[in-house]
């Protein structure tokens, strides 16, 4: 049953990966990326992390990928351009790479020694509740946590300049 | 119970899908979109150890990766709308005035 | 600590060049103050080196030695080593004597760039100066490298048509060469810290522990390294077949550069040779001495001979110096007191003589700008005492007897005919004795296609004769030919103990035993 | 005292050369011909009051020493002996007399100060080889005499063929050095030292008592490069073919003859070419045990006398007749040392100086007579003109050509007499030797007659052409020789640099000035009665001492004993060889007979030649030689194609343009250009395009995890 | 609260420069006229009391805080001097450029002391998330300084180019983090999983991990990501694009500061956590000596091919800042070098030498280009040798002091980071460490050719028309200055410096003496 329902999400997710890459439209594929993280959250709350799957789909799918399609908007770009690619020769050399890299993935997963999720001991307060989110940031990811805020900040102070019209 | 090596296939999978679509892709939003991707495959990795550990710090990592990716939407969007601003075009394959 | 003299003579042209770069703008014409301030400083670098000969113990050793640490981290134990002992004496005198006459000599030739000239020329003597004078590898490496600067922008800047292709073969050459000495003396400060735990680039100490056995590279180590020293020095020397940049570098740099090239910067080759492979390499030296000598022997004659059919002057002595140091590394794979002794009374020789011959190629080429042979003849008629002066020049650089050359080739041939050590010495020490007769073919032949004959050149025939500073510059390398040719005693005794220290490192041979049996010389030797 | 003898004509050189530029010709004159007499008197003296009675005939003198360095030593000291002693005292005084004619005939030539200045310089550097007390100084003396032959050779420097001839000498004689100086490293290697002798005084030891101590090496052409005393030997020699002309370095004397014609006189006549011998008889103690040595020495010898002999009996240039009879002379010298008579060779050396230097001074008497006319084509009938030249001239002809009991006859006769009495060579060599040399008596009696004939007798055949048109006949002797560097000898001095072309431009020949002519006189003199020095003892039948040979029997080495005696075997019938002691030859009166047997044949030669030469040329002065004498065999040209040519072209086309530029230098650029390659290979990676960048982050990432993973 | 370690004096130098950054563009807001003027010496100042900070952090050997995320050690305040130096440079050079450009000034260095900031933690980081974090920081705002000149198409192709590169490589490493994560569970351990390096470098030693070979792939993935950002081969190729297209100054900004930080953090994670090495033998498990192996056979072939790759293809490069971000990933080479042997303090002297040099290489490139990098050519610098004396020697020094001659700052370095390899080679008995410096010594070799190339053009080559002597700004003539001054001192007298690095310890060996 779970087995069935992580077979849906991945096909899902997967399916929308791929659709991001045969849509020639950015903004379809920014649409079926927003699956993908949907699918994403869905299988994050079988994994118990409910803060995440919630921060996923509010922030990431949200207001990451608002700001992509207004950006596809605003500029209003044609999709990939009907011209012949110049570099053809990627698309056959992509798939061996694939191939490649995910004979590699599996070769390590395969090494994966099975192990099950440790039983729920504390309800609410458990690994990937909001509490222990909380808890942790700021505790132990104290410092991290405060060092985003630089981030963000130096990301507005960024995104301002480049983006700013030159008369201003 | 899903075995903990399924999320790492898919994540696996996802990642591969990331990684190629970044270099076939042409527009460079799409590009951008792919490397989302790419970040998203981290984080459920992440998120799958933290899980099936029951560690915390796994999705703690996951949040800051988060507000990394937000950051960098940003920068990223803009960079791409100076670019076009000045060329009318996303297409990356046209950026190949410095080569050599 | 003790005595600072040799950092005086070192720092002296510096600060001469520092001087020169700051002094007066001036309108840009007269640039005559700057000429005298710096021929003051090289002037004066010369007299105080003149305490160097006569303060120096012929008793040997190391004198005039500063020693102070330098650098300890990360086990380096760089010091601030200098020192002369009988190697490196007459060569820190050739240095600061060339230097002031290549100023005077080139005086009225250096048109462009005269201040910038003036403080490339100095800067180059402080190199040269420590390179002779460094005790320490990596001090020597130092100065080695540094000096590299100057001299290409001695060719790059003042030099003929393709400078700049010879200024950067000449550098690239040399670059990596020496870089291949740096591998070297990082594996030797390596092996030696390793086998001693003193982590140092002295090349005293290492030498004195290798003496002492208490370092013993394995053979293969030896060999390897000998070779990372001996292809840089053979590069600057330069040896057949790593001689080719050597004509370039000539025939494109300017007279005084072709004077110090010629004059120091080729003996800091055979100097390295003597210094480093000898001593320290001993075994090596010995197995490799037979290679090094069949290319000395046919860099004696290959030179001699492409010399002979070269069309332009400057391009002939260029080969010549190939012929010519060839001899003095025969001399030094001799491993003989007459060849060490030799080799390094040739190194001063041809400096002196060959510096005379560029600065007689400069003068022509001041006033023809032409240095092709067949562009001259019969030039005794319009410059007598030009002519005078090449001959005694030309006749030096042929080794005739009781001028400087002969003493040196002579005593090479016979430490490496009389060789016990070195293979096949008979057959080296004759073949490279065709070199006299090469030599008097190339020089001779050029100097009568040059000075004798009709003068048919229109051109030719307002030619004016050596003026007074020409003269003045000359006559300092005129008398030295003569006094080095008849008097090579004060020279030869301030060396001795030197060589012999080299000597008895190599010889110091479980396998070879004496010179020729039988030979009665060593009774003779307590006689005097 | 000797180093005076020697620093005088140095001195003289230094003013000259740095002061004479400025001075009259007279004070030239003065201060080269006073030097030059201070060293000849000083040189008299010296022998007659420190070494005539000195017991052990050495006399050392220890300047300072010059070289040591390890056991290897070498000094400035001189040693006077009586090999020496003889050798100094000709040597100043033909240089002496010599310099006096060189001021008059030198007279009005812009180069006079350097001229003698440079004269000057050779007679110190011909004192220092001739008193060295060892080798390597004697070879500081060796090359400078060989420089200053250069120099004097290339005195007009502004004539091609003069440079040409200068440097040709200078260079054949470097060819003979390198044999020397091998020879000497060869010696210090075996014994250790360069010093002739043993001096307690200085400390050092003697070559020759070293190898007086030696074993006779076998007589053998291996032993020539067994490193022995033969290899030594060998090599000495070559040294001397060098410096006196013998086949086959011989090539350059002739063409010496561009120098001035004093300067041929002494140089290339009287003193300098003559050091082989003197250097071969220096080292006779080397040379009594290297029989093979001795062997090639004497063959060599006679085989130059003859060659050179026909060559010059075929030449029409004055001097050059001179010089191939020069040769021929020096070819009978080392004959002499060959067959061990070192004492003959020196005695000849000795009358030759007077003769030749005579017989040269004579031919500049007359070429300066002739306006510089050196075609004796264009002479003849000049004994009227000139007749102190000629009588003069008629001496040095006569004692040259052997002709009895001038000076000349007695020493050639000695030669030839010991060629065939020598016990050194196996059996019909002496004979064959003996033969050799009376014919080339012979045909230098010819072509000497030929010589004077020409030049003094006959019609007067300068008159008709007058002196403009030399110039034009010589065009004409080029086609005919050849090559015409000879050939232009004749032509007169370029402007500004001939000794005296602002003087005589034409008129009739006349006799030369009184400083020209007295040294002629003197020379005469010398060249008549020089031989009775040295009369043949069996001549005189011991009447008459040979006291030239007694005199240097302390410098002149002989066979050991034991070695004489395997030689006695081969020639049981022969008196034991005079090299032996003159005591013995003393003593064997009996043999008498056939000394003056040989000396009567000798004589029957000298005026038999001297006959035929005057008769046929009396009738056909201008007889055309065969081409193949005249040509000088084509030596030049062989030489030329077979050694010059194939050197300058290897070294132009194979060394230089071939192994420098394009395989070594080829290498070098091939190296930067290969790194200049990979390069521009390389940045093609670059693409300018960020998917295939990616697409190469990929690569690169899928092998370093699978390297990681499978590892 | 205690317990994790809160201790704002170990953060203070990012605290610093990221305050002051804010304070920039405070007064960039609100008085744009006046208060102008002053931005630039309150970013030295701000720079300056980093700097104070980070030395008055010294002597605390190994201490952590905020929970075991950052560490100070000499390490760090190593690597957190170097960054300090290279942004104080870059203000120094970028003053009066940012004027004259008629950027936005207050953002531009605002920007470069976020970037600061960034490589401060990088530096400071004890855990795989604060790297990533210094990472993110650092990369984004220099993906916005090399847009900064929006109008220039070249610039904005470098900062898409480095943007979709940089952010792909971020992948690349987040997802090696996360599987090096998954790799140190530990059952029942406290924590379980960790990122902590401490820990990471425990459990590797312990060889107890949840999967060896996703540690594998995990620290591969990395070693993508760091090898990206240091600019080696294969990874380089992002580089010389990047740095041609961004305004001078940020390329000088970009192949020193981020390239020297990067390093840091690679160093932390490869040297100081992935190793056996410098562990007592006793500790080292078959994992960690395994891991150590493969990685240094990996890096050696890295170093190979980006000293190889970098000195070949400059050879041909015909624009200077072409060929200098070609020389700079030569350089990262070199700095593998000692990388490989696993000597950090040489990589350090490395990095701190060639930053020096080749920001001052950069300002000359920046006065000569003029406004708009229009004069970037070599050929643009044809004669200029005789006409600009004192650029010219500079120029000249900084080139032949890239080219490694003596008594100068590269010199010193590369013979530190070769003798290095060369006693390690020596002492594990690794012939690849010998091949790796004979390779390093003919690439100097090589290198010498290019280097050259700019000094023939200024000195040697006739003089190109229409240059004119540029005037230099007081800022940018004492950056200069300073950059000469380093550049001979740490080539002169490198002994104190030496012998300061040589005492300095970094956690590893606070480790050791733990136990």
């Amino acid at each position: 049953m779970e087995k069935a329902l992580f077979i849906v999400l991945a096909v899902i997710a997967v399916a929308s990966a791929l659709n991001i890459l045969l849509q020639r439209n950015p903004l379809y594929s920014a649409l079926s990326f927003i699956g993908t993280l949907a699918a994403l959250s869905a299988l994050y709350i079988t994994l118990r992390a409910h803060f995440i799957a919630a921060i996923q789909i509010i922030v990431y799918a949200g207001a990451i990928m608002v700001l992509f399609v207004f950006v596809i908007m605003l500029l209003n770009a044609p999709g990939d351009q009907p011209r012949v690619d110049k570099q053809k020769g990627l698309r056959y050399l992509a798939i061996p790479f694939a191939g490649a890299l995910i004979a590699e993935a599996f070769y390590v997963i395969r090494s994966v020694k099975p192990i099950s999720m440790p039983a729920l001991i504390d309800g609410d307060r458990g690994v990937g509740s909001t509490w222990s989110i909380g808890t942790g940031l700021f505790t132990q990811y104290l410092l991290p946590f405060e060092v985003t805020s630089v981030l963000i900040l130096m990301a507005i102070v960024g995104a301002m300049v480049l983006a700013k019209r030159e008369n201003d | 119970m899903i075995p903990l090596s399924w999320y790492l296939g898919l994540s696996a999978v996802l990642f591969t899908i990331g990684a190629v679509g970044v270099s076939i892709k042409r527009n460079a939003i799409s590009i951008f979109l792919c490397i989302e991707l790419m970040l998203n495959a981290a984080n459920l990795t992440l998120v799958a150890f933290s899980g099936f550990f029951g560690d915390l710090s796994g999705q703690l990592f996951v949040f800051i990766v988060m507000t990394v990716a937000a950051a960098e939407a940003a920068v990223g969007l803009a960079i791409i709308i100076s670019v076009f601003r000045n060329r009318e075009s996303l297409n990356v394959d046209d950026l190949d005035a410095l080569k050599l | 600590m003790g005595n600072y003299l040799l950092t005086v003579l070192i720092l002296l042209p510096l600060a001469g060049a520092v001087a020169v770069a700051i002094a007066g703008r001036g309108d840009g014409t007269n640039d005559r103050p700057l000429k005298w301030t710096a021929l003051f400083f090289s002037l004066a670098t010369f007299v105080i080196s003149l305490a160097l000969p006569f303060g120096f113990n012929p008793a040997g050793g190391l004198q005039f030695e500063t020693n102070v640490p330098w650098i300890n981290a990360f086990n380096l134990g760089v010091r601030y080593h200098v020192a002369v002992d009988g190697l490196s004496l007459w060569l820190v005198l050739l240095t600061t004597f060339l230097v002031p006459v290549a100023l005077i000599s080139s005086w009225d030739s250096i048109h462009r760039r005269v201040r910038e000239f003036l403080i490339v020329m100095l800067a180059l003597e402080t190199g040269m100066i420590g390179v002779f004078v460094a005790m320490d590898m990596f001090v020597f490496y130092l100065f080695w490298e540094v000096m590299l600067i100057p001299m290409y922008f001695l060719i790059g800047v003042w030099g003929g048509e393709r400078r700049i292709y010879a200024a950067v073969k000449f550098v690239l050459y040399t670059v990596v060469a020496s870089l291949l000495m740096l591998a070297g003396i990082i594996a030797v400060y390596y092996l030696h810290g390793q086998a001693t735990g003193n982590f140092t680039f002295d090349i005293a100490a290492i030498t004195r522990d290798i003496a002492a056995g208490t370092f013993d590279m394995t053979e293969g180590e030896e060999r390897w390294i000998f070779w990372a020293f001996a292809i840089a020095f053979l590069v600057k020397v330069p040896l057949f077949p790593f001689h080719t940049w050597l004509p370039d570098a000539h025939v494109e740099a300017p007279t005084a550069g072709s004077v110090i090239l010629a004059g120091i910067l080729l003996k800091m080759g055979t100097y390295g040779l003597m210094r480093f492979n000898l001593p320290m390499f001993p075994e090596a030296s010995r197995h490799y001495a037979t290679l090094i000598a069949a290319l000395a022997v046919v860099g004696i004659i290959y030179g001699a001979l492409v010399a002979m059919v070269q069309p332009d002057i400057k391009k002939l002595v260029a080969y010549s110096s190939v012929s010519h140091l060839g001899f003095v590394v025969l001399g030094i794979f001799s491993f003989t007191d007459q060849g060490l002794q030799g080799a390094l009374y040739q190194m001063l020789n041809h400096g002196v003589s060959t510096g005379a011959l560029f600065m007689i190629v400069g003068m022509i080429y001041d006033r023809r700008h032409t240095r092709l042979i067949a562009e001259f003849g019969g030039l005794a008629t319009v410059m007598p005492a030009f002519s005078t002066t090449f001959l005694i020049v030309t006749l030096s650089s042929i080794a005739l007897p009781l001028l400087n050359g002969f003493v040196g080739e002579f005593l090479i041939l016979i430490g490496t005919f009389t060789s016990g050590v070195l293979p096949r010495a008979k057959l080296f020490g004759s073949l490279a004795a065709l070199g006299m007769i090469l030599s008097a073919v190339y020089m001779l032949w050029m100097y009568q296609r040059v000075i004798f004959g009709e003068l048919k050149n229109p051109l030719n025939l307002s030619l004016r004769d050596l003026n007074g500073r020409e003269r003045l510059a000359l006559a300092p390398m005129i008398a030295l030919i003569f006094v080095m040719g008849i008097f090579p005693g004060p020279f030869l005794s301030r060396s001795r103990t030197a060589m012999e220290a080299i000597k008895s490192r190599v010889d110091h041979s479980p396998t070879e035993t004496t010179v020729a049996a039988g030979n009665p010389v060593a009774r003779m030797d307590t006689s005097h | 005292m000797l180093a005076t003898i020697i620093l005088a004509p140095l001195v003289g050189a230094a003013i000259l050369g740095m002061f004479g530029k400025r001075m009259g010709e007279r004070a030239i004159g003065l201060i080269a011909c006073s030097t030059v007499g201070i060293s000849a008197v000083t040189s008299f003296i010296a022998f007659f009051t420190r070494l005539l009675p000195d017991a052990d005939r050495r006399v050392h003198e220890h300047l300072f020493t010059w070289i040591s360095v390890g056991s290897f030593r070498s000094d400035f000291a001189f040693l006077l002996d009586p090999l020496s002693g003889i050798y100094i005292l000709f040597i100043t005084f033909v240089a002496f007399w010599i310099h006096v004619f060189a001021t008059g005939y030198m007279h009005g030539d812009k180069g006079y100060w350097r001229f003698f200045a440079y004269l000057n310089l050779f007679m110190f550097s011909m004192l220092t080889l001739i008193l060295a007390d060892n080798f390597l100084l004697m070879f500081v003396g060796w090359e400078g005499v060989g420089l200053c032959s250069y120099l004097l050779i290339g005195y007009y420097y502004n004539r091609d063929y003069a440079g040409d001839a200068a440097k040709k000498a200078f260079i054949v004689n470097r060819i003979g050095d390198f044999g020397f100086a091998i020879g000497l490293m060869l010696l210090f290697l075996k014994c250790g030292t360069i010093f002739y002798f043993d001096n307690a005084s200085q400390g050092v030891r003697g070559a020759f008592d070293w190898a007086m101590t030696q074993a006779s090496e076998p007589l053998a052409a291996s032993m020539i490069f067994a490193g022995g005393l033969t290899t030594i030997a060998v090599l000495f020699f070559v040294g001397a073919t060098g410096k006196s002309a013998q086949i086959p370095l011989y090539v350059w004397l002739p063409d010496a003859m561009a120098g001035p014609t004093p300067v041929s006189a002494l140089i290339h006549a009287a003193t300098m070419v003559t050091a082989g011998v003197y250097m071969v008889s220096r080292a006779s103690s080397i040379f009594v045990h290297a029989p093979t040595a001795m062997l090639i020495v004497a063959v060599v010898g006679a085989a130059t006398a003859i060659f050179a002999a026909t060559i010059g009996l075929a030449q029409w240039d004055i001097k050059k007749v001179l010089a191939y009879s020069t040769i021929s002379q020096l070819g009978y010298m080392f004959l002499a040392c060959g067959v061990g008579a070192f004492g003959a060779g020196i005695f000849h050396v000795f009358t030759h100086a007077f003769f030749k230097a005579l017989l040269f001074l004579g031919s500049g008497s007359v070429i300066v007579g002739m306006h510089h006319e050196q075609d004796m084509r264009k002479m003849g009938g000049l004994k009227k003109y000139m007749p102190l030249t000629f009588f003069t001239m008629a001496v040095g002809w006569l004692a040259i050509s052997g002709v009895p009991f001038l000076s000349g006859f007695f020493s050639k006769d000695e030669i030839l007499y010991r060629s065939y009495t020598t016990g050194v060579l196996p059996d019909p060599l002496p004979k064959i030797l003996w033969a050799i040399g009376a014919i080339t008596a012979l045909i230098t009696a010819v072509y000497m007659t030929r010589l004077m004939v020409l030049t003094f007798w006959g019609k007067e055949r300068f008159a008709g052409d007058g002196h403009a048109g030399a110039r034009h006949e010589g065009g004409k002797g080029r086609g005919g020789q050849g090559h015409g560097r000879d050939e232009s000898h004749q032509a007169v001095t370029p402007p500004g640099v001939g000794p005296d072309e602002h003087e005589h431009h034409s008129g009739p020949p006349r006799e030369s000035p009184r400083s020209m002519v007295i040294p002629l006189i003197v020379l005469a003199i010398g060249a008549a009665f020089a031989g009775y020095l040295g009369v043949p003892e069996g001549l005189s039948g011991g009447a008459i001492p040979n006291y030239i040979e007694r005199f240097l029997e302390p410098s002149i080495a002989h066979l050991p004993l034991a070695a004489r005696g395997a030689e006695e075997s081969h020639a049981a019938s022969v008196e034991p060889s005079h090299a032996e002691a003159p005591a013995s030859a003393h003593a064997a009166g009996g043999d008498h007979t056939t000394e003056i047997v040989l000396t009567v044949v000798s004589s029957v030669l000298a005026l038999l030649g001297v006959g035929l030469g005057w008769m046929w040329y009396q009738r056909k002065p201008l007889w055309q030689p065969p081409r193949l004498l005249e040509e000088k065999y084509y030596v030049d040209e062989i030489y030329d194609a077979a050694l010059v040519r194939p050197i300058k072209v290897g070294s132009t086309q194979v060394l230089w343009k071939l192994i420098d530029v394009r395989l070594i230098d080829g290498a070098v650029n091939a190296a930067a250009y290969t790194a200049g390659m990979l390069g521009s290979a390389l940045r093609y990676m670059q693409s300018g395009f960020v998917r295939g960048y990616v697409a190469m982050v990929v690569l690169g990432a899928l092998l370093i995890i699978g390297y990681f993973v499978i590892r | 609260m205690n317990q994790i370690g809160i201790n704002y004096h170990a953060v203070l130098p990012e605290m610093i420069t990221a305050v002051v950054a804010v304070i920039i563009m405070l007064i960039d807001a609100f008085s744009k006229k006046l208060e102008r003027r002053i931005v630039g010496s309150v970013s030295l100042l701000g720079i300056a009391g980093a700097a104070a900070a980070v030395l008055s952090l010294w002597g605390r050997n190994g201490e952590t805080s905020f929970g075991g995320m950052l560490v100070t050690d000499d390490f760090r305040l190593i690597f957190s001097m170097i960054s300090l130096i290279v942004t104080f440079l870059i203000v120094l050079i970028s003053l009066r450029w940012v004027d004259e450009e008629g950027l936005p000034k207050g953002e531009y260095f605002a920007m470069l002391l976020f970037a600061t900031t960034g490589m401060l933690f990088m530096a400071s980081a004890n855990d795989l998330v604060m790297i990533f974090l210094g990472l993110e920081i650092t990369s984004i705002s220099t993906y916005v300084l090399c847009g900064y000149r929006r109008t220039d198409p070249r610039s904005n192709e470098s900062a898409v180019k480095y943007f979709i590169l940089g952010s792909f490589s971020t992948a690349f490493l987040l997802y090696g983090i996360a599987l090096v994560y998954g790799a140190t569970y530990v059952p029942l351990a406290d924590p379980v999983a960790t990122t902590n390096l401490v820990l990471i470098k425990e459990r590797i030693a312990a060889g107890n991990l949840f999967s060896e070979p996703m540690l594998f792939a995990g620290a591969a993935m990395m070693l993508v990501g760091f090898g990206f950002k240091v600019a080696s081969a294969p990874f380089h190729i992002w580089s010389p694009d990047v740095y041609q297209g961004a305004p001078t100054p940020v390329t000088a900004f970009l192949s020193t500061g981020s390239k020297a930080s990067a390093f840091a953090a690679f160093a932390r994670v490869f040297i100081l956590t992935f190793s056996a090495a410098s562990v007592g033998a006793g500790l080292s498990g078959g994992v960690a000596s395994s891991l150590q192996a493969v990685s240094t056979n990996v890096l050696v072939v890295m170093a190979i091919l980006t000293m190889t790759i970098g000195n070949l293809v400059a050879l041909v490069q015909t624009n200077i800042k072409r060929m200098l971000a070609y020389s700079s990933i030569a350089h990262a080479g070199y700095a593998l070098v000692g990388f490989v042997a696993m000597d950090w303090r040489s990589v350090a002297f490395y990095l701190l030498s060639y930053v020096v040099i080749n920001i001052g290489a950069f300002a000359v490139i920046e006065v000569i280009a003029r406004r708009g990098d229009k004069r970037t050519d070599i050929s643009d610098y044809a004669g200029i040798g005789f006409q600009s004396p004192g650029l010219s020697t500079a120029l000249s020094l900084f080139m032949l002091s890239l080219a490694g001659i003596p008594l100068t700052a590269g010199f010193m370095a590369k013979l530190l980071v070769f003798k290095a390899a060369w006693v390690a080679g020596a002492e594990h008995g690794m012939p690849s460490l010998y091949a790796l410096v004979v390779v390093g010594v003919v690439n100097s070799a090589i290198s010498w050719y290019y280097y050259l190339r700019v000094v023939v053009a200024m000195y040697f080559a006739e003089p190109a028309t229409g240059f004119k002597a540029p005037l230099l700004s007081k800022s940018l003539a004492a950056g200069l200055i300073l950059a000469v001054l380093g550049t001979l001192y740490l080539g002169i007298m490198p002994g104190r410096l030496l012998d300061k690095l040589e005492q300095a310890r970094d956690r590893i060996s606070v480790v050791k003496i733990k136990q």
